[in-house]
């Protein structure tokens, strides 16, 4: 069961630390204990896939719809992880507004076109008979913390943050309420994976299944042990806030975030949903299957191999 | 208008200092938001504890040292190439146009190219610190090799010194070092900016991951903290290149 | 002495022009096509947006928010300036502030200023006034305690009033620096309505980048550098003019 | 109105002693520019100025003209003590005093302008003495187009045209040719005469100085005093007959060249010991 | 060595035009400075020029110490055509030309440095030359520190300690002080008379301009020409009594006036019409 993965070089790319994304910080430890030489980057504006294109990386653990964005675009990307299997977006309004209905006539902020959390808020106002543009101002605005300033400094009514944002941003004291997660409001999304090219992970198949058995395992660490959680991200978040660390598990143990069941873990319903919403919102020219970028050999052979028992 | 002395001039700044922080921490109570505005007491402690946990140092000495490089072959680059278009015609009609847009171009839009180019490790965060401020040092260089230094070069030439390069060398750099300073002190306010962009935009690290993390964290009184010995260090530079202008022997 | 510069002919720009299109494109070709584009591929971009009207709504934008901020900033800048330098106890109270906010990078002030100045034109408005605004003043206030020494006595002797003493020898003697100022304000400017364009709402030029960016359409995104760099240029250029006309302000010494 | 005031001295300095700090520091180095003058000058008088480049020259006009304080003593012009310049006192700049950014006819009208006259009636005035000092073609060249002793000169108009009694001029020939020096210093004293100015004249030509002087001041080397006064006595016009020949001026000259060779000799003398 | 060339003259100039393009435009207007200038200076003579401002004095000594160059004619010096500056020419420049940032010692062994000489012995040379103009207390003042005057004597004194055969000086004593002005003559006939010097020295004050010449050359007011050459017939050494009194002095100096007032006369003239 133990890998042996000296000698092997590999450079990830991740998003900024964060507490929802503190698995992919401990899958590197794990990967490193076993012997490989990974050099984690901090991608805060550019694409794990851009990097990948531009050859500074081997591997992204990032946003799901960048898999999906290469894949329109032709390149070969593959999710074969995840370490955030359900979406980790919170609705936040301003005091007031305490349902998605209440937004007519409203501002919202999203990120920008061909963004991720835009799409969304655009699925959800009209699942809730609202039709964006007309009933809803969408104001696009760079990125989490700048929506978060636009929300506490009342320009919009509503936005989409990430939940430890919104745990944070709550416990800082603002004046804004939760008005929902999006894994609720459109369950069966998936929204961080770890993608490789297609190629890359024939020729690393080692490298990869371990990957996956520490994604597993890391998942499993994470359900059994909230208070190693807490203790492991105090020390590796900067401003992490106990509270706030200790609600945002909570939720996370709410939605399954960290599932360890391979077909929980990674799961081609909802690529194909999101596929199929961002083709539907004209995010992408082509309808894609998901089944061609989803590949479950990995986490199912380390499943095999017992990986995501905690036994590790 | 009488001159001030610098201690009249210290005095009266320290008093400046001193109302400000006051109203500011005043307003800030009043106020009671601390996302919105911190008061100065909690800005001061995050500071401390930033100091205390060694997170500030290492930060710091990361952004300086990107800095310094990034400063040192933007100065290297700078004076090559503005000799070139000093002393070159052709080289100035060539080059100068696609100087002056790089001058305005913000740094931030030239990051994704960076990655391209560059990668986003170490090689990558000095371009975008290079970038940003190369073109004011080559345009100081530029000018201050233009003009001719009164006769100098004459005096020089008279006495035995040929050749451009020895010319160069022996009385242009030297004459034009004010206007060089100049240029290099727009040009480390400029750096400070690239390295922000740098350290926020391309990869986190030093100072601007700093910053970058506690805002993520709606900290704003580690933010402030954070932004301060950015803001300092800018002040530091500047106030750096003045000391070297005033110790100049000059007339 | 040493050759000035003399005008230049037409030819070694265009030359230099080729040669530069020439190697952007043969590089450009051999790029992956994701990230960045060959100069052909810019062309055709900025005809599509041409077409459909994106390009030219966003820089009419970026522009408004531009020269309204910089008129902003040069009606408020000089006279601020010309207070701090006559008034020099209280230009050395603001000077550090002033030298302080202007070194620090907006970049990293973004989510403060949303919540001072929300996300939309005034806030982008304040991106460019404030920062071109220092930029301005610093310089005017250099340029007005840097007034020639003998010529303020000169004025003196012939009993001008404080006014007068403005007027004739303080404001003149100060112009060079004042449009050095100007100069480096207008950089200030345009970096700064860009900033707000890509980190604010995002909308004009800077927009622009940040969709080519997120698409994954470079040219788009050189499209969109390419007009700003052209606009600042010709305004840095325009100001440049400027100063060389009150290069002989300076006077002999 | 003049005539009545006859009796009464043009200026009179009392005890004026000047000190200059030399940097901010606390432990400053002061420099003793003037130590003790006292010195009358007369309605109408020529007095020239002449002493060692550092003496104090330039400090003393200038205290005399308000424009600097001093810190011992009493300025006291046409019998009242002054303490602000006004226009009773019109200096010309050893520096030249320009303004860059003006031009000719400008600079020269500057002080008029400053006195509120009617643009028409200044510009007038100031034609009248530009053409005097023969720089007619020049009005609205800007100062960097002319040459060091056009400059000058030009300084010189400006001063003239504001009509003070009391001429203050640090070395106003020092950049002109030899030959225009000579012109003007012809006119200055057919100006002088016919308008019975009071001039106070620095220079550092001995023969300007005795030429020019019903009484010439050798200040000593530094810290400025004043060494000697010495009657110029030489008929006016003085340009008709080569006046170079007088006997008077080849004794005056001669005498005060061997003081200030005296004066170098101590000097020299001092800095051995 | 020097006495088998005394046949050759040390400087000759042969028909030298120059003229000056103002600005960069293509219709830029063109100054003529020089229009045919020939001379002949013998080995060991000391020939002043004097004519009136802008009228290429500056510009022909540049020439022929090659610093620039000129439309046409030719510069032979000791028999030999040159193009380049060499160090058999020394130059004292009008505005000085001393380096800001170098203490007056480095400023006067520079051209010693530059041919790497030893710096023992640089600092021996300069030290001499530096006392012999009266600044030995300011070895290590830098050039803001010292007055016009000294600061003029810093280039005399580099100029001297090259050892150049050929000095060529533009108005070095211009902003020295009477009675210093007098010395530094004195001490500058010394050294040429002693060490053979041959010296082409520019002034515009007139009693310099024939204390100090074998030959004067009287220059006419732009275009530069060759006005006259006058011949200075006064016994050698000259300090030694009141050289203003003799005949001849008095003789040359007159003319020299009368000749220079005339071109100004002349130029008025023609200004009028
Ligand atoms: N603003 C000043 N600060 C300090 N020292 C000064 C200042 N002005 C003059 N001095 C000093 O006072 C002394 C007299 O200077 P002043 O200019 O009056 O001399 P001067 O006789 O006019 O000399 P020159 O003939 O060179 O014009 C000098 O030693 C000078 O260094
Ligand atoms: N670099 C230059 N560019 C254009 N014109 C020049 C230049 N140098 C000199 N001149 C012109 O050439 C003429 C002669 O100048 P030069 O300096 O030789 O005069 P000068 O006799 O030395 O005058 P002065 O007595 O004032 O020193 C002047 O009309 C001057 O304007
Ligand atoms: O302040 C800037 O980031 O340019
Ligand atoms: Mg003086
Ligand atoms: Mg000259």
């Amino acid at each position: 069961k133990e890998f042996d993965l000296s000698g092997t070089e590999v450079t990830i790319g991740t998003a900024q630390a964060q507490v929802l994304n503190l698995g992919t910080l401990r899958m590197i430890e794990m990967l490193t204990e076993w012997g490989a030489d990974v050099t984690r980057v901090e991608l805060p504006n550019i694409s794990g896939l851009e990097a990948i294109v531009a050859d500074r990386i081997d591997i992204a653990s990032r946003s799901s719809d960048e898999i999906l964005a290469g894949q329109s675009r032709g390149v070969d990307v593959v999710a074969f992880a995840a370490p955030i299997s359900t979406m980790h977006y919170a609705v936040v309004s301003t005091p007031g507004i305490d349902s998605l209905e209440d937004l007519r006539g409203q501002s919202i902020a999203t990120s920008g076109p061909g963004g991720f959390n835009g799409m969304l808020f655009r699925y959800m106002l009209t699942q809730a008979g609202l039709e964006p543009e007309v009933d809803v101002a969408i104001v696009p605005v760079g990125g989490s913390s700048e929506r978060a300033a636009a929300i506490m400094a009342g320009q919009v009514q509503a936005t989409v943050v990430f939940i430890d944002n919104w745990l944070a941003l709550r416990e800082q004291g603002a004046n804004a309420q939760l008005l929902g997660y999006v894994a609720d409001l459109v369950p069966g999304l998936s929204s961080r994976a770890v993608f490789a090219p297609r190629d890359y992970l024939a020729a690393n198949e080692d490298l990869v299944t371990a990957i996956a058995c520490a994604n597993l395992e890391v998942n499993a660490w994470i359900n059994s042990n909230k208070d190693d959680f807490v203790a492991y991200a105090m020390d590796n978040v900067r401003g992490a806030n106990e509270d706030a660390v200790s609600a945002f598990y909570d939720v996370a143990m709410e939605i399954n975030m960290f599932p360890t069941a391979p077909r929980e873990l990674l799961d081609v319903s909802g690529y194909q949903a999101l596929a199929d919403l961002m083709y539907a919102g004209g995010e992408l020219d082509d309808q894609l299957d998901a089944s061609g970028f989803v590949d479950f050999t990995y986490v199912d052979r380390a499943a095999e191999m017992g990986c995501g028992t905690g036994a590790m | 208008m009488k001159a001030r002395t610098r201690k009249q001039v210290r005095r009266d700044q320290l008093i400046g200092v001193a109302v400000f922080l006051v109203v500011w921490e005043i307003t800030a109570q009043i106020i009671d938001r601390s996302l919105v505005l911190p008061p100065v007491t909690a800005i001061l402690a995050a500071l401390w504890d930033l100091i205390l946990s060694g997170e500030l140092i290492v930060a710091l000495s990361q952004s300086i040292f990107l800095l310094i490089v990034g400063l040192f072959v933007a100065t290297v680059i700078g004076f090559v190439l503005g000799a070139l278009i000093a002393r070159s015609r052709t080289a100035y009609w060539m080059l100068n146009p696609y100087l002056s847009a790089l001058f305005v171009t913000p740094t931030i839009a030239l990051v994704p190219l960076v990655l391209v180019w560059f990668g986003f490790g170490f090689p990558g965060r000095v371009i975008v610190v290079v970038l940003a401020a190369v073109v004011p040092i080559l345009f100081s260089v530029a000018s201050g090799l233009r003009d001719s230094p009164g006769d100098l070069i004459d005096v020089a030439r008279s006495f035995g010194v040929k050749g451009e390069i020895a010319l160069l060398f022996k009385v242009r750099i030297r004459a034009a070092l004010p206007v060089l300073l100049a240029g290099l002190r727009l040009a480390a306010g400029r750096g400070v900016v690239g390295m922000a962009v740098a350290e926020t935009y391309l990869r986190l690290g030093g100072i601007g991951g700093l910053i970058k993390s506690y805002g993520a964290m709606f900290q704003t009184d580690y933010v402030f903290a954070s932004i301060l010995p950015l803001s300092l260090l800018g002040i530091a530079m500047v106030s750096a290149i003045g000391w070297v202008e005033r110790r100049l022997h000059w007339t | 002495m040493m050759k000035t510069l003399s005008r230049p002919s037409v030819l070694l720009p265009l030359l230099s022009l080729v040669v530069v299109f020439g190697a952007w494109e043969l590089v450009g070709r051999s790029i992956n096509p994701l990230l960045f584009a060959p100069p052909s591929e810019v062309a055709r971009q900025f005809g599509e947006l041409m077409r459909s009207g994106e390009l030219l709504d966003a820089t009419k934008i970026t522009v408004q928010a531009l020269f309204l901020g910089y008129f902003l900033a040069v009606i408020v800048g000089i006279p601020f300036g010309i207070a701090m330098g006559a008034l020099p106890r209280f230009g050395d109270i603001l000077q550090p502030y002033l030298y302080a906010i202007f070194s620090t990078p907006r970049v990293v002030v973004v989510p403060l200023i949303v919540v001072w100045f929300g996300i939309g034109f005034e806030a982008r408005l304040f991106l460019v006034f404030f920062w071109s605004m220092i930029a301005i003043s610093v310089n005017t206030a250099q340029g007005v305690r840097h007034a020639r020494p003998d010529l303020v006595e000169v004025a003196h002797s012939f009993q001008a009033s404080r006014l007068q003493m403005a007027r004739h020898v303080l404001i003149p003697g100060a112009i060079p620096f004042v449009v050095s100022g100007l100069r480096i304000g207008a950089e200030r400017a345009i970096v700064g309505v860009i900033i707000g364009e890509m980190f604010l709402q995002i909308v004009g030029l800077g927009g622009v980048i940040t969709k080519g960016s997120t698409e994954l359409l470079p040219a788009k995104m050189l499209c969109a550098v390419a007009v700003i760099a052209v606009l600042g240029t010709i305004i840095v250029t325009a100001l440049d003019t400027f100063e060389k006309r009150f290069q002989v302000w300076k006077g002999p010494t | 109105m003049k005539d009545a005031l006859l009796d009464v001295p043009a200026i009179e300095l009392r005890g004026i002693r000047k000190t200059f700090t030399l940097s901010e520091d606390r432990d400053a180095q002061k420099v003793l520019a003037l130590d003790g003058i006292d010195l009358t000058i007369r309605q109408g008088e020529f007095l020239t100025i002449i002493g060692p480049s550092g003496c104090g020259k330039t400090t003393l006009l200038k205290i005399i003209a308000s424009l600097i304080s001093h810190d011992e003593g009493d300025v006291v012009v046409e019998g009242k003590p002054v303490h602000e310049p006004d226009i009773s006192r019109a200096m010309v700049f050893q520096t030249f005093g320009l303004f860059p950014w003006k031009t000719v006819i400008d600079n020269v009208t500057f002080p008029l302008t400053v006195r509120n006259f009617a643009p028409a009636e200044a510009r007038e005035i100031a034609m009248k003495h530009i053409e005097q000092v023969g720089l007619g073609k020049f009005v609205d060249a800007y100062p960097h187009q002319l040459s060091g002793g056009m400059q000058q000169r030009v300084g010189l108009a400006r001063a003239l045209s504001t009509g003070a009694d009391i001429l203050l001029m640090d070395e106003p020939f020092g950049a002109i040719d030899a030959q225009t020096r000579e012109l003007m210093q012809e006119e200055l004293m057919r100006i002088c005469q016919r308008e019975q100015k009071t001039v106070v004249f620095i220079t550092h030509d001995l023969d300007e100085a005795v030429l020019l002087a019903d009484r010439v001041l050798l200040m000593s080397r530094g810290p400025g005093r004043v060494r000697e006064v010495i009657d110029v006595d030489l008929p006016r016009p003085r340009f008709d007959y080569d006046v170079r020949g007088h006997a008077s001026f080849i004794k005056v000259r001669g005498h005060l060249w061997h003081e200030l060779r005296n004066d170098l000799v101590e000097q020299r003398a001092e800095e051995m010991s």
